[in-house]
């Protein structure tokens, strides 16, 4: 991530933040969304095969997805995806409102954003301790006398898997929120160029539609 | 391949417009499963994930402003998921 | 401007080079990097063929050579084959052939560097904390079970999957964004093409392999058995994410030793490429549909037959993009002017043996035939061909193509024609018993075999013997010639590829003014005054 | 002639009747493979010389540029070479077809196989007959009769191999999977354990001993039986010293695990409903599942039933049926199942039974007979229909 963002360097005048290999600033920032995209499409192909290993277990054990479906808190996994919707259209609003010259209205939406992310670890946080408290715990220790079938510890192995790595994504795209914020305050990210913020934003749109995903997958019954 | 955006840049109006579809989505499909329609509601719920992110695609990480590489490997990561989990899912239903 | 000054002496000491941002560096780093992977790998090679060469026990217990085989796998399939020519000869050449001054994110570039390096020291570590025993292939349950260093291997080829990745970028990017002004994609190099169309099968495959094995690693250290049936887990779904990865890795592992030959084609037989559009869209198509035939691997695991029809049909079609390739090159050398040195010669030793393991890569994709070789030295004989007769070779071949190019200096003819003519020799040698040692059944992995298959152990022994030999000249000469090498020129032969444009070691920033596009790469058949030696113009 | 390649090629004899015909596919490709791999190297060689620096053709001998030669020439190579890409491309294709009608043979076992079923482990394999008997790393089985192997694994997965016979097939834990081959003469052969399984995998082998009819017959007496119950993860599948005098059937076998087991708690075999589905006319007919979808009573689904009830749930039932995984072992399933196949003429009666046309549909082969001795009057059904269930099977003629 941050490798691919320009140096941090003190000045804040637009050319020099030209690298000597692009010929301008235009095709620096076209080259710089681009390799943002590659790496976004090498992170979505990590969740893929999970995908996929969910997909292929859901056709092997389906009545035991539906009934482990039907345990989860659909209350907590709704809410957390309101709750990322909304962050991920702080984000792109702190971005319009950089373009727009409006560096403070940036901060304090790039701020909304990193609650709202927090907010989401904390729900994620409460169900899993819910989760560990019926004995649905991923791998060896899995003991929940609701749910013993096999397909649902399968289920239970994917769902810690899937959301745990999701976290650690969230996670991730905090400190990045973190950081921007810092670039953004100190006028590193300026209006006329602001490559950096682009990208953690984007990041975090990505993190935000894989979730997008996991509820339908993980809470929704149907 | 051109560096200049095709697009005009993405106004406001565009960015609350998607979070009231995204809203609206996410209200919708949460209904649907409450009503339970059947066996095809699990597709239903799907069709409308993939709706959402391509809103949140287009919108949010401003694919309708991007180059036709970008938009490239957008559309390149997708058919490769399909393709793992077509591949894999054609050998557990199929075996 | 330093525009003179190489590259190699334009910054010194240690530092500069542990922190260059400098593609050609980073390449050289690379460079040190995987021919000591090379050479570790070729040491486990030949202590398993001194293994081998009686029935039982000869050197080793079966726990060291299951060990052996597995870190022999894994060091030349990730520390060596994916990395080797991509990190080294596409760091190099790449932006110079696009006419750029660097890659597009130098600072990933070094990133990926120091991601293999780590990495490489972490499978490294592995070997001394109880070494592993899987198999390259990591299959579950045993993998999780086996109590040898199995998480921590498989999270030192994660960090090298990350290199790889950074690296894919770097090239995608590159390729879109920085070619030279006035260049299009129908003018850009060939190798370029092979190295782009590697680039996006390392970014998309890279994360899958990252993820099987992370699976792996979790499972190893923790008891999460995704794919245990103990816990309901399936092994087979394990098979299918691994091969989703490997194999279009194989293709990370050949495509980009065909983009070298097909430059060194073009250049030694002075003569344009038979058709470019057939070598460039090649590539693509490999690469894609190289993505479609992974199950392949699985013919005998109990998977759906349907499916194993699938697979069988979709590997057909990917092997004829490679055909097309070797005919189109064959066909370049026609009515060219065909000069023989040693980067030829490998350049021959490519085609035969390429062809016969790309065949028998047909072979075992026929299904009811794959029953009887899977798993077997065919199999082995198979992949050896290709990687060793095909991308071994045409590392060998680039190495001597462009060593002027990197350092300035000239290596000893004499010597490159013997070397190659025991690396060929002995490598035919080694691997065609094993060829016959399949079909007689001998299953792969066996530390101890029945009697009759003996006298074809000894033989591939020996030949490895040679094999070995062969390549410690390569090497002897090789470091002879860098440092005490007679100086090179711009062009020692006359290609008309852009990197032999720039200075002989290229500057710091590649070229010495503009980048000169006209003519083209391939441009043979038009007179120009860089082609000092065409009397008909 | 192919006797001869076979010789070259170094293949092992043909034992098996498919491996003719896959041998001769092999001939066919391996063939095409070295001319293929000679043709070019020899073009490509012909090409250096002929077109080498100051040859005959080169073209600073010709003096002329590239340019001027080419374009007459090109476009018979551009035919030659499509062509050539053409031609090999539908040889694949050739091959393929060959080759995957072979395949799907060697995945569609005769009916009239005998089965045996066969457990891996690190590092031995067992085998258990029909017949009730068993046997430890030589498989006996009669020459000119297809035998099909249900295959399980208790830890890793291994691979039965057997050069002869062309035949190769994982085996997997936590599923069964099956071969099948007939020997063509009597003799010894070779297994090999073809997947990497830890190790002492290099040494994992057996035998197939392959008799005519009578010394079959008395190899198998001369087995021990197998071992009736108890837990077994660590002990051998099969315990020559408590042989009873007299070998069992297998499915005789079966019938005592099943009531040793507890299964007959819950399972009839009269064609009543009763905790669990009835066992009679259970294999080959089609299950609806709860959740829509329906499955095929298969031995890869009466396996699963037994180590996981809870994948597939017969409609109308509850999931009450405790997993048998660990506690019965490979044999035993195998004995439960020949057992349960063994009741497949059985008709059944009552309760949420599937429709009786798909019973008798999926068993086309054997019609039950009417009256057939041990059938009991159907009694009333045990336990209300299940809705969407099919009128009492009374109703077919
Ligand atoms: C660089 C590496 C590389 C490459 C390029 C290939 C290329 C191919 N491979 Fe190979 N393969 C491996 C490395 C590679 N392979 C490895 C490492 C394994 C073992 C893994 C393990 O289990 O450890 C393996 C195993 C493997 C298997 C599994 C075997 C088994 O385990 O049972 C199969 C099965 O289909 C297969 C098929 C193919 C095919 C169809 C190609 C095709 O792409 C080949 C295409 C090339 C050609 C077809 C040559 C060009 C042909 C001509 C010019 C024709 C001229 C001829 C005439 C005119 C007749 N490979
Ligand atoms: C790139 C991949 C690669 C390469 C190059 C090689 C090279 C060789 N391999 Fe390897 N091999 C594999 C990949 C490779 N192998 C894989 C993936 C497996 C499967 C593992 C598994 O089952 O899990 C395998 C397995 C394998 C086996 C089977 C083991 C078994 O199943 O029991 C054998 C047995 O003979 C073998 C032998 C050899 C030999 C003799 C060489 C020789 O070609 C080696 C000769 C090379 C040298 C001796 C090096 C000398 C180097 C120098 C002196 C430095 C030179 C440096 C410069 C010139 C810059 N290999
Ligand atoms: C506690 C009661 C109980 C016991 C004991 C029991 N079963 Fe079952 N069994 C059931 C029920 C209920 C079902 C149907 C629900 C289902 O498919 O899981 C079932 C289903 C099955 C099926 C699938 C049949 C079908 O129509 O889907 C098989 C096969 C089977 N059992 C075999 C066995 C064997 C073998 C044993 C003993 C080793 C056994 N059962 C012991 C209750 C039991
Ligand atoms: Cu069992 Cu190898
Ligand atoms: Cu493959």
């Amino acid at each position: 991530m941050t490798t691919m963002t320009p140096p941090p360097d003190p000045g804040e005048a637009a050319p020099r933040r030209l690298e000597p290999q692009f010929a301008d600033l235009a095709r620096q920032e076209h080259a710089v969304r681009l390799g943002m995209w590659v790496f976004l499409g090498s992170e979505v192909l990590l969740f893929a095969g999970l995908f996929a290993l969910y997909a292929a277990y859901r056709t092997e054990y389906s009545a035991d997805f539906t009934a482990a479906l039907h345990h989860q808190n659909l209350l907590i996994g709704t809410a957390n995806t309101f709750v990322l919707i909304i962050s991920s259209f702080t984000v792109a609003w702190a971005i319009h409102r950089l373009r727009h010259g409006d560096r403070r209205a940036c901060l304090v939406f790039l701020a909304i954003t990193m609650v709202l992310g927090a907010l989401f670890l904390a729900f994620k946080a409460i169900e899993y301790g819910d989760h560990f408290a019926h004995g649905v715990v991923p791998g060896r220790g899995y003991a929940s006398a609701e749910l013993p079938a096999r397909g649902a510890r399968v289920f239970f192995n994917l769902y810690f898997l899937m959301t745990g790595l999701h976290a650690l994504h969230m996670i991730g795209g905090l400190a990045v929120m973190g950081w921007l914020v810092t670039r953004v305050a100190r006028r590193r990210a300026t209006p006329a160029y602001h490559a950096e913020l682009e990208m953690g934003g984007l990041y975090w749109h990505l993190v935000d539609s894989v979730w997008i995903f996991l509820w339908p997958l993980f809470y929704l019954t149907g | 391949m051109t560096t200049e955006p095709k697009t005009a840049a993405t106004g406001g109006v565009h960015y609350v417009v998607a979070l009231a579809v995204l809203l609206a989505l996410t209200a919708t499909s949460f209904a649907l499963s409450r009503v339970a329609a059947g066996g095809a509601s699990h597709w239903l719920a799907l069709a409308i994930a993939a709706i959402k992110v391509m809103v949140v695609g287009y919108v949010f990480m401003h694919l309708r402003e991007a180059t036709f590489a970008t938009r490239l490997v957008a559309l390149v990561v997708l058919l490769f998921i399909a393709i793992l989990c077509a591949g894999i899912v054609a050998d557990v239903a199929l075996r | 401007m330093t525009s003179t000054a190489s590259y190699l002496t334009a910054g010194r000491g240690l530092r500069s080079w542990l922190f260059t941002r400098d593609h050609k560096r980073i390449g050289i780093l690379f460079l040190i990097g995987t021919s000591g992977a090379l050479f570790v790998g070729g040491v486990f090679a030949l202590l398993l063929r001194l293994e081998l060469l009686t029935p039982g026990e000869t050197i080793m217990g079966a726990l060291d050579y299951n060990r052996l085989f597995t870190q022999h796998g894994i060091v030349m399939v990730f520390l060596f084959m994916v990395p080797a020519i991509p990190g080294v000869f596409g760091n190099f050449f790449l932006p110079i052939m696009l006419g750029a001054e660097d890659v597009a994110f130098p600072r990933l570039n070094l990133a990926s560097f120091y991601a293999y390096a780590i990495g490489s020291a972490i499978v490294l570590a592995a070997l001394f904390a109880g070494g592993v025993d899987t198999g390259w292939t990591f299959y579950t349950p045993y993998s999780t079970s086996s109590l040898t260093a199995v998480a921590t291997a498989a999270f030192g080829v994660f960090v090298i999957g990350l290199s790889s990745i950074f690296t894919g970028i770097n090239f995608v990017v590159t390729t879109h964004t920085l070619r030279a002004r006035g260049m299009g994609w129908m003018d850009i190099p060939l190798f370029v093409w092979s190295i782009y169309a590697t680039a996006i099968i390392q970014v998309l495959a890279t994360p899958v392999l990252g993820l099987s094995l992370l699976l792996v690693a979790v499972d190893h250290a923790w008891g999460l058995g995704i794919f245990d049936p103990a816990q309901g887990g399936d092994p087979i779904l394990f098979q299918h994410l691994f091969w989703f990865y490997s194999h279009p890795a194989v293709y990370i592992m050949v495509l980009p030793a065909m983009g070298v030959v097909s430059e060194v084609v073009c250049t030694f037989a002075h003569n344009r490429p038979f058709s470019y559009t057939a070598i460039a869209l090649s590539s693509l198509g490999i690469a894609f549909i190289g993505f479609l035939s992974w199950g392949h691997h699985l013919f005998v695991s109990g998977m759906s037959v349907l499916d194993a029809g699938v697979f069988g049909i979709l590997s057909m079609f990917v092997a004829i993009f490679s055909a097309i390739k070797v005919f189109t090159w064959t066909a370049t050398l026609r009515g060219g002017r065909i000069t023989f040195t040693t980067p030829m010669f490998y350049f021959f030793g490519f085609m035969f043996l390429f062809v016969f393991g790309g065949m028998t890569g047909v072979a075992v994709a026929t299904s009811s035939l794959d029953v009887h070789w899977h798993d077997t030295y065919f199999v082995v004989a198979h992949f050896h061909f290709i990687m060793v007769g095909g991308t071994l070779t045409a590392f060998l071949a680039a190495l001597h193509y462009w060593f002027p190019k990197m350092f300035g200096r000239v290596y000893s003819e004499k010597w490159g024609i013997i070397g190659a003519t025991m690396v060929i020799l002995g490598f035919a040698f080694t691997f065609t018993p094993q060829f016959l040692l399949g079909n007689a059944g001998m299953p792969r992995r066996y530390f101890s075999y029945p009697a009759e298959f003996q006298w074809l152990n000894v033989l591939s022994t020996a030949g490895a013997s040679i094999l070995g030999l062969g390549m410690a000249i390569t090497l002897g000469y090789l470091v002879y010639a860098l440092f005490r090498g007679a100086p090179a020129e711009d062009n020692p032969w006359r290609s008309r590829g852009f990197e032999w444009r720039t200075p002989t070691p290229p500057p710091l920033h590649n070229f010495a003014g503009q980048p000169e596009m006209v003519p083209g790469a391939y441009d043979y058949h038009v007179a120009d005054h860089h082609d000092h030696d065409d009397p008909a113009s | 002639m192919s006797e001869l390649l076979r010789r070259i090629l170094m293949l092992p004899e043909q034992s098996s009747t498919v491996a003719a015909d896959i041998d001769r596919l092999h001939y066919f490709v391996i063939v095409v493979t070295m001319l293929g791999a000679a043709g070019v190297a020899a073009t490509t060689l012909w090409f250096l010389i002929r077109y080498r620096e100051g040859g005959p053709l080169s073209r600073r001998s010709r003096g002329k540029t590239g340019e001027e030669i080419r374009p007459a020439r090109t476009r018979a190579a551009l035919i030659a070479e499509l062509t050539a890409v053409g031609g090999l491309l539908s040889l694949f294709v050739l091959w393929w077809v060959i080759g995957f009608r072979q395949f799907v043979g060697l995945h569609s076992p005769p009916e009239d196989s005998l089965e045996v079923y066969v457990t891996a482990k690190q590092w031995m394999w067992s085998f258990a007959y029909p017949n009730g008997t068993g046997s430890n790393g030589v498989l006996y089985v009669p020459v000119g009769q297809p035998v099909e192997l249900i295959m399980t694994s208790r830890d890793v997965v291994h691979s039965f191999y057997v050069p002869e016979f062309r035949i190769k097939q994982d085996v997997v834990p936590g599923r069964s999977s099956t071969v099948w081959f007939e020997v063509v003469r009597p003799g010894r052969y070779q297994v090999f354990c073809a997947e990497y399984c830890g190790i002492s995998h290099s040494t994992m082998r057996a035998q197939v001993i392959a008799l005519d009819g009578e010394d079959y017959a008395r190899a198998l007496e001369g087995l021990s039986a197998i071992q009736l119950a108890g837990p077994t993860a660590d002990r051998p599948a099969v315990v020559g010293e408590q042989a009873p005098a007299e070998p069992l059937s297998l499915a005789a076998i079966g019938q005592r695990v099943a009531a040793q087991a507890g299964c007959l708690r819950c399972h009839t075999v009269d064609g009543t409903a009763h905790t669990g589905p009835t066992w009679a006319g259970l294999y080959g007919a089609t299950i609806p599942l709860e959740g829509g979808q329906v499955a095929v009573a298969s031995e890869a689904y009466l396996t699963e039933s037994m180590m996981d009830p809870r994948a597939k749930v017969h409609l109308g039932f509850k999931p009450v049926m405790p997993s048998y995984q660990g506690i019965i072992d490979a044999p035993q399933i195998g004995a439960l199942v020949h057992y349960i196949r063994s009741l497949r003429d059985v008709r059944r009666s009552g309760g949420p039974e599937p429709a009786p046309a798909a019973v008798e549909g999926s068993v086309p082969l054997v019609q039950p007979l009417t009256g057939e001795p041990g059938e009991p009057p159907a009694p009333p059904p045990a336990s209300p229909p299940a809705s969407g269930t099919a009128p009492p099977a009374e109703a077919t003629p």
